[in-house]
């Protein structure tokens, strides 16, 4: 595969030459002293330390706006600029500069950072009201968006990975802000656990990269990867993907997502839906060249995609966990990304434009997840809610907005994005082509099932709350960024999409679009029309089972598919025997995959090395002489080895 | 004769006494057998001093004594204070740290 | 000052002079020295009451002024050689020597805050050592506050071996050194306050296995000598490349490098020689602890650089099998075993066999970077731990003043004492090498250096071990964070001016180390050219040729 | 390394020293077991002298007069001496005894012993080294061994020399530290013993505990004629340690003397057997 991206701007990056863009630190330096301001001021701050954080993340926005700006004044192929802020480390012949990159690439995941992180911000100072650690929640979140920011604007593999570790220990302290609940303490380890597998392939990457190269700055690496054997770059993209696995909770490193949800609500909406959870779709694209120079790796990439794209959806069905179901779905949409970015060039700007919108409309979804938990006492189960559209009309209309796009209604932000994906998908071509096209259309309709499932327990068919709810609508401090977010879920997406806007901004770095941009096309190819029968029938189909009052409060015996199962005997045996057993069966498994298996396997590591620790803790057995014994055995080993690989 | 027996010699005058520390208990036999160690140390360094015509070997075996002399008000001095608390000079019961 | 040169010819130079020495050079040591002698005057003469002030004083300020003549000397070195060697090639004065002894001397600097900290007149040292514990005369002498200023004499020893043992050139003045720093750490280990039948057997043990050790080492030198005829490093480099002088005598050298390594070995404590660490770590009172997991950690592991990168860098493929053995048990099974450990001391002690395990492969790497980056490795790492065992010292049992190791009792200790257990919390952090700490840049710089000299399985099996190491360094944050204040909650107790300064020097070194290094650090870690070894071995037969700028 | 080639009248290995390396080298290595068998520790010491003394002649035989002497005088003489002394001060005591009580540890010990020994000797035996050198050449040119000796160890390595300073100061510090108890009382001279004694009232020795009881036991204080507790002969150590070790003794009239008044708590009162009671001792049993 040629290299179209080294061709283009990789070439013609520039220092940065004055202006908005040589100061861009300062995006990371705001909210970064924001955040010490917060922890190191104490209690004192706690009056107005929210605000602080608020203006720190909104101009820190500012500064990104303006350097868009900046970026948008040059020539397209000059608009790769790094910033040089001081050199890292320097040992022996390791040399790393502390740089940013400002590219287009890098530009738009900042203002979707520091854009629906402020609004995300504004929506806490509501949800947050109540807790007497608010100030501490903040001091977090702006330490999440300076991580997040040096994630992104790395210009090398080793400040991409201080960012990468900056934003796991931020996503830590967010999930385990709740400290007394025991269960999120348990999910933020098990959240960082996970992602330090996850790192381990990211480190010893950029280890290799630096052997090979001598040199962990993208640039250079990108432009020698031609030169480099393509066994070692599978090796690389293979390990990378590793990293961008347990970041973006794709499988086989999932399990931390759902669990991740202890955490509080905007936490939720900000890391585990906008932006944290997608880096592992940055590094796939921002590494591009390697993982052309390794079409093995790219493979692997659209498989883990695809997997991750269908096991997330089921999941999504089966949980009744409004913020469970919610995380499913956010798998299953990294899922589409991660797809699109392992097909190359022309999947690159759909990933891309597709992680822009989902950032927008699932944050909308979820910060309308707490504006309902905020009014139903913090209950998550969806069975308990139910005809919530008239007590909350705002969070309805929101919420509703969002859930159009996120299934696909043509027109809104998700439908544009989406189409781009299963257009790439069919374009790659041949077989695999073929297949990765219907699993996205597939997708698409189990997105509006369990989507629809969702918007129907929670906001149709009868009441079935609590005895002490008393639902109310949110405060203004909470709708005003629901109602934003909800007017980007609409229309960002055809801004995005129409005339390619977004492809051809990051044209300097991922490559032009394969073709022209054609509405027509897009509206009548056989592929769209079937996606969107399949939505149509996802959404029926969910209007059916959920929107009246059938629905039991407490799920029954097994999961609810058993009760759907049951039901349906009656009515079309042949319906039963063709589709909803072995339905019923696919998903058991991959909820309980999702449940037992990865989790088994964490979870069966470590007893094991536990055990194994309990019984090796036992050779020290405080006697002096059995500590001698083993420095014996040790000094027999060791001549043994000495004399034998050299004489023998 | 090859001088080199000297050596073998030493080799397993040590390992004798590095077996003496593996099964004695009484702290004093089992630092004398480190001292019998020492001692083999000492026979090769002569040995391959002669073997070479220099005399380093027979400085570094004297600084070898020196330092176990030393080694020795140490070590005792150790042993002694342990004795003096538990009335035993055996190594086994010294066994509270472990795990 | 005599220029680095091969050894003179055996014939024997029989003199009367004296020796002509470069005082200059050997100040830093010097110093050291004479602080101990002075301080063995100091109790034989002086007053009991008066000696404590003195004795700290005394030590205090020979340390600063070692360390402030070894910076001068840095400076000092001229910018083109490779290094100087005096007092006839025995001691060696070149960049990384002097680095290491710079090191020392900082965290010896900062054990000895630690070791001078006294609350209410007690310190951490036990008034009358040759009193039984629990006796009559333990109690009549805690009543009349006996304290033991022999302590610092004898710290000042350990000091002096540790830099002697870094900068010797040849195996006999090696041989010395290690005893010249173990000997003093084997009685300061028996001198605890409290727990004092631990402290007594943590000495024992310590020094009956040491006294073990230092065996092997001997006979390997005894083996080394019998193959190159000499014992300095330069003339074994030179054998090694020669065939040394007996026919057929490859035995020797293997046989002598397997020794020397077993005494090196125990002395970083890797598996299967690191039983003695937790043992020892747990039972000595704790600034001796933060004194010997520090400064000797940093000796033990300069003198092995130099012993595997000089005197054996001509046979690098010899020794490289066996410490590729010994880096993955270390990594391995320290790791798992750290696992389930219950006590806070332990627990560093196993944290700190794991870490040896890591610079261990920066030593197989044999390369420029491996040198460079087990140098900022150690550095970085002996301060974090020397803070991370400061903070040991604070935390006590409500009942008998002891220092509450259990970790059930560390619970909840980041609500009743936030400073003390975010401290804490960094310095794990930087064991577990998260971006920004020290711990971060020192193991990236150590598993790069052994990428790069092909041993990326090792590297492999490291970052793995780190992600194990990482589950038991998070599991402590979690608790003084995330848990509820356990039933016996320890006292803690407010820092003082001392043990705050060694804690706030940790603290900074691990931060700085980790965001600004390379500033710090570029002007201070000798930058090896970019040669390989090879290439360097073969433009200079000197010595330390490696430690070439 | 240039080893200049004197003229080697250094000497051949002959018949002679042959036959002694096989007949002191048996001896050797059979004391040496001995050393590490014998069921006394205090054969164990003079095996271990048989060992030095061997030692000693095979450095006579390898041209090193000097260190034999030194082996003898020094090294048997004076340390090993000193380890005798120790061992005659510890006593005969169980761990002696050469039963085995960790499982196992000798079958491992005997294996792994073999498995260090065999690749060790095997590769030493394979070298064949030839006529030594012989330091005859050198001895001559220095006019001696030991100028030629003295000469390196305080000029060549004088920096190791000094610094074996260091090391002796820390063993006769060490020594100091844990073996010298520094007195927290003036000693009291026998003059004032006795005066003490006439002035507390009882001029005649106290009362042994359990003399009038049942029991001659150490907790067991006496009783007096009339059935109640002599106070008097309730042992103070007993009391000062515990209490309750006092099974026999009214509740009421234990000692208790207390725990230790540290500033920092509760002393660490852990198992102890020791009796250093030395200036107490004569107090109460008078």
């Amino acid at each position: 595969m040629t290299s179209t991206l080294a061709a283009g701007g990789y070439a013609a990056t520039t220092a940065a030459d004055g202006g908005v863009l040589s100061y861009a630190w300062l995006m990371i330096a705001l909210p970064l002293l924001g955040a010490a301001v917060l922890l190191l001021g104490g209690k004192r701050t706690n009056a107005w330390g929210h605000w602080l954080a608020i203006a720190a993340a909104l101009s820190s926005f500012v500064w990104a706006v303006l350097s868009l700006g900046q970026l948008l004044g040059r020539a397209p192929e000059e608009r790769s600029v790094t910033v040089h802020v001081y050199q890292w480390i320097k040992v022996g012949t390791f040399d790393i500069d502390l740089s940013l990159l400002i590219d287009p690439l890098s530009m738009t995941f900042a203002l979707l950072i520091t854009g629906v992180g402020s609004l995300i911000h504004i929506y806490s100072v509501g949800y947050m009201a109540h807790d007497e650690n608010r100030r501490r929640f903040f001091a977090y979140l702006n330490l999440f968006v300076a991580a997040m920011l040096v994630l992104v604007l790395a210009d090398n593999y080793a400040v991409l990975f201080l960012g990468w570790e900056g934003v796991g220990l931020a996503s830590y302290l967010l999930i385990g802000f709740w400290q007394h609940k025991p269960a999120a303490a348990v999910a933020a380890k098990k959240a960082f656990l996970i992602n330090r597998v996850g790192d381990i392939g990211l480190l010893v990457s950029i280890m290799l990269l630096f052997t090979t190269f001598g040199t962990v700055t993208f640039h250079p690496v990108f432009e020698s990867v031609d030169g480099a054997g393509r066994g070692l770059m599978t090796a690389v993209g293979l390990l990378l993907l590793l990293g961008a696995c347990g970041k973006s909770a794709q499988l086989p490193l999932q399990a931390w997502l759902l669990d991740a949800m202890e955490g509080p609500t905007p936490v939720s909406a900000l890391i585990h839906a906008a932006t944290m959870v997608t880096a592992g779709v940055y590094l796939i694209v921002r590494s591009g060249p390697i993982f052309e120079a390794a079409p093995t790796a790219q493979l692997v990439v659209t498989i883990v995609g695809a997997a991750t794209l269908l096991a997330g959806a089921i999941i999504g069905c089966a949980k009744d966990d409004i913020k469970k179901a919610l995380a499913g779905s956010t798998m299953s949409q990294i899922g589409y990304m991660t797809l699109a970015a392992g097909l190359g060039p022309i999947g690159y700007a759909a990933a891309i434009a597709h992680l822009v919108t989902h950032g927008f409309f699932k944050a909308g979804l979820f910060l309308g997840a707490g504006s309902v938990m905020h009014a139903m006492n913090d209950e998550v189960d969806m069975r308990r809610y139910g005809g919530l559209r008239t007590v909350m009309p705002v969070t309805f209309a929101t919420f509703g907005v969002g859930y159009l796009a996120i299934i696909g209604v043509p027109f809104l932000s998700g439908w544009w994005t989406k189409e781009g994906i299963i257009q790439a998908a069919f374009d790659s071509g041949g077989l695999t082509g073929q297949i990765l096209g219907w699993v996205t259309v597939l997708g698409a309709g189990l997105t509006a099932f369990y989507m629809s499932r969702i918007m129907f327990l929670t906001f149709f068919g009868t009441k079935r709350w609590a005895k002490d709810a008393n639902p109310h609508e949110s405060p203004a401090v909470m709708t005003v960024p629901m109602i934003i977010l909800a007017i980007g879920s609409a229309a960002l997406g055809a801004v995005l999409v129409v005339n390619y806007t977004l492809a051809n901004f990051l044209a300097p770095v991922v490559g032009a679009p394969a073709h022209e941009f054609d509405l027509v096309h897009m509206l009548t190819s056989p592929y769209s029309l079937a996606a969107l029968v399949l939505m149509i029938v996802g959404v029926a189909y969910a209007w059916v089972r959920y929107a009246n009052d059938k629905v039991p409060v407490t799920a029954p015996k097994g999961n609810f598919i058993t009760v759907a199962a049951r039901e349906e005997l009656y009515g079309n045996a042949i319906n039963e025997g063709l589709f909803m057993r072995p339905g019923q069966q696919l998903t058991r498994a991959t909820v309980a995959f999702d449940d037992h298996g990865v989790d088994g396997v964490v979870t069966g590591i470590a007893r094991s090395v536990r055990a194994a620790s309990e019984n090796l803790r036992l050779t020290q057995t405080g006697f002096a002489r059995s500590y001698a014994l083993t420095m014996l055995f040790g000094a027999a080993v060791v001549v043994v080895t000495t004399l034998g690989v050299n004489l023998a | 004769m090859d001088p080199m027996n000297y050596i073998v010699l030493a080799a397993i005058v040590f390992t004798i006494g590095a077996v003496g520390v593996l099964v004695r208990r009484n702290a004093i036999i089992v630092f004398m057998c480190v001292e019998l160690m020492l001692n083999a140390c000492n026979l090769a360094f002569v040995a391959f001093a002669r073997m070479h015509g220099g005399i380093e070997g027979q400085v570094i075996a004297f600084f070898v004594m020196v330092v176990a002399a030393a080694e020795v008000v140490v070590g005792l001095a150790i042993i002694m204070q342990i004795f003096r608390t538990r009335r035993s000079a055996s190594i086994d019961d010294a066994n509270l740290l472990k795990n | 000052m005599i220029p680095l040169s091969l050894s003179e010819t055996t014939l024997p130079t029989v003199t009367t002079q004296a020796p002509d020495l470069d005082y200059w050079l050997l100040s830093p040591l010097l110093v050291v020295f004479a602080a101990g002698v002075i301080g063995v005057i100091v109790e034989a003469f002086v007053p009991a009451q008066r000696r404590y002030s003195i004795q700290t004083a005394l030590a205090m300020v020979a340390v600063g002024v070692a360390f402030v003549l070894t910076l001068v000397q840095v400076g000092a070195l001229p910018a083109d050689s490779a290094g100087l060697t005096l007092a006839f090639a025995t001691v060696v004065v070149d960049r990384p020597s002097l680095f290491f002894q710079g090191v020392i001397l900082a965290l010896a600097l900062a054990s000895l805050l630690l070791i001078a900290e006294r609350r209410d007149g007690e310190s951490a040292f036990t008034g009358q050592a040759a009193a039984v514990p629990g006796s009559e005369e333990e109690r009549a002498h805690v009543l009349a506050g006996s304290q033991h200023t022999e302590v610092y004499p004898l710290v000042m020893f350990a000091v002096l071996g540790m830099q002697l043992f870094t900068a010797a050139n040849d195996f006999l003045t090696m041989f010395i050194a290690l005893e010249v720093m173990s000997l003093p750490l084997y009685l300061l280990c028996g001198l605890a306050r409290r727990r004092r039948l631990f402290s007594q057997e943590a000495a024992l043990k310590y020094f009956l296995l040491g006294a073990f050790s230092s065996a092997f080492f001997l006979f390997g030198i005894a083996m080394v000598y019998g193959y190159a005829g000499a014992v300095e490093f330069a003339a074994v480099r030179a054998a090694g490349s020669s065939g040394g002088l007996i026919d057929g005598g490859e035995p020797l050298l293997l046989i002598g490098i397997a020794m020397i390594g077993v005494g090196m070995l125990f002395k970083v404590g890797t598996v299967p020689f690191h039983n003695w660490k937790p043992d020892v770590y747990q039972g000595a009172p704790t600034p001796i602890t933060a004194l010997m997991a520090s400064g000797t950690l940093v000796a033990a592991f300069g003198a092995m650089l130099r012993v595997f990168y000089v005197a054996f860098g001509t046979t690098v493929a010899q020794w490289r099998p066996m410490l590729w053995v010994v880096a993955i048990l270390t990594m391995v099974v320290a790791a798992v075993i750290a696992v389930t450990q219950r006590d806070i001391k332990r627990l560093l002690a196993y944290s700190s066999v794991v870490h040896a395990g890591f610079i261990l492969t920066a030593v197989v790497a044999a390369n420029a970077d491996g040198l460079t980056g087990a140098m900022f490795y150690l550095a970085a790492y002996g301060f974090t731990t020397v803070g991370a065992f400061a903070i040991v010292t604070l935390v006590r049992n409500p009942d008998n003043g002891a220092e509450a190791g259990d970790l059930t009792q560390w619970a909840g200790l980041g609500r009743t004492s936030p400073f003390l257990a975010a401290s804490l919390g960094l310095f794990l952090l930087a064991f577990a090498g998260i971006p920004l700490t020290s711990g971060f840049i020192g193991k990236f710089a150590v598993f790069e250096a052994a990428v790069a000299a092909g041993a990326t399985p090792l590297v492999v099996v490291g970052v793995l071990s780190s992600a194990v190491t990482a589950f038991f360094y998070v599991r402590i944050i979690v608790l003084m964070f995330f848990a509820e204040p356990a039933e016996n909650a320890p006292r803690v107790l407010k820092p003082g001016i001392l043990t705050g300064t060694t804690v706030g020097l940790g603290v900074a070194a691990t931060l700085l180390l980790g965001i600004l290094p390379g500033p710090v650090l570029e002007h201070v870690i000798p930058q090896p050219a970019a040669e390989t070894s090879e290439a360097v071995a073969a433009e200079h037969t000197a010595a330390d040729s490696l430690f070439a700028r | 390394m240039n080893i200049v080639p004197l003229q080697t009248t250094a000497a051949a290995i002959g018949g002679g020293e042959t036959a002694t390396f096989y007949i002191l080298g048996s001896i050797v290595v059979l004391a040496a077991l001995g050393v590490v068998f014998s069921r006394r520790a205090v054969y164990s010491a003079l095996m271990m002298a048989v060992v030095m003394i061997g030692l000693a002649v095979f450095y006579g035989i390898n041209e090193a007069p000097f260190l034999m002497v030194v082996q003898i005088v020094v090294y048997t003489g004076a340390v090993l001496m000193l380890f005798l002394f120790v061992l005659m001060l510890v006593g005969v005591s169980s761990s002696d005894s050469l039963v085995e009580t960790i499982r196992g540890h000798r079958l491992l010990t005997a294996v792994i012993a073999l498995c260090f020994l065999v690749p060790l000797v095997s590769g030493l035996s394979s070298i064949v080294a030839g006529e030594p050198v012989g330091l005859s050449a050198g001895v001559a040119a220095a006019g001696g061994s030991i100028p030629w000796l003295a000469s390196e160890i305080i000029y060549r390595y004088v920096i190791a020399f000094e610094a074996t300073g260091a090391l002796l100061i820390t063993a006769v510090l060490g020594a100091l530290v844990l073996a010298h108890a520094v007195r927290t009382k003036k000693k009291r001279t026998q003059k004032q013993m006795s005066m003490d004694r006439i002035r507390s009232g009882h001029p005649t020795p106290l009362p042994g505990p359990g003399t009038y009881a049942r029991h001659n036991a150490i907790d067991m204080p006496a009783l007096l004629p009339d059935g109640s507790v002599s106070e008097l002969s309730i042992n103070p150590v007993l009391a000062a340690r515990n209490p309750e070790d006092q099974h026999g003794v009214p509740e009421d009239m234990r000692y208790s003397i207390g725990a230790i008044p540290e500033s920092g708590g509760r002393p660490d009162a852990q198992a102890s057997n020791g009796d250093e009671q030395r200036e107490d001792e004569s107090s109460w049993t008078r």
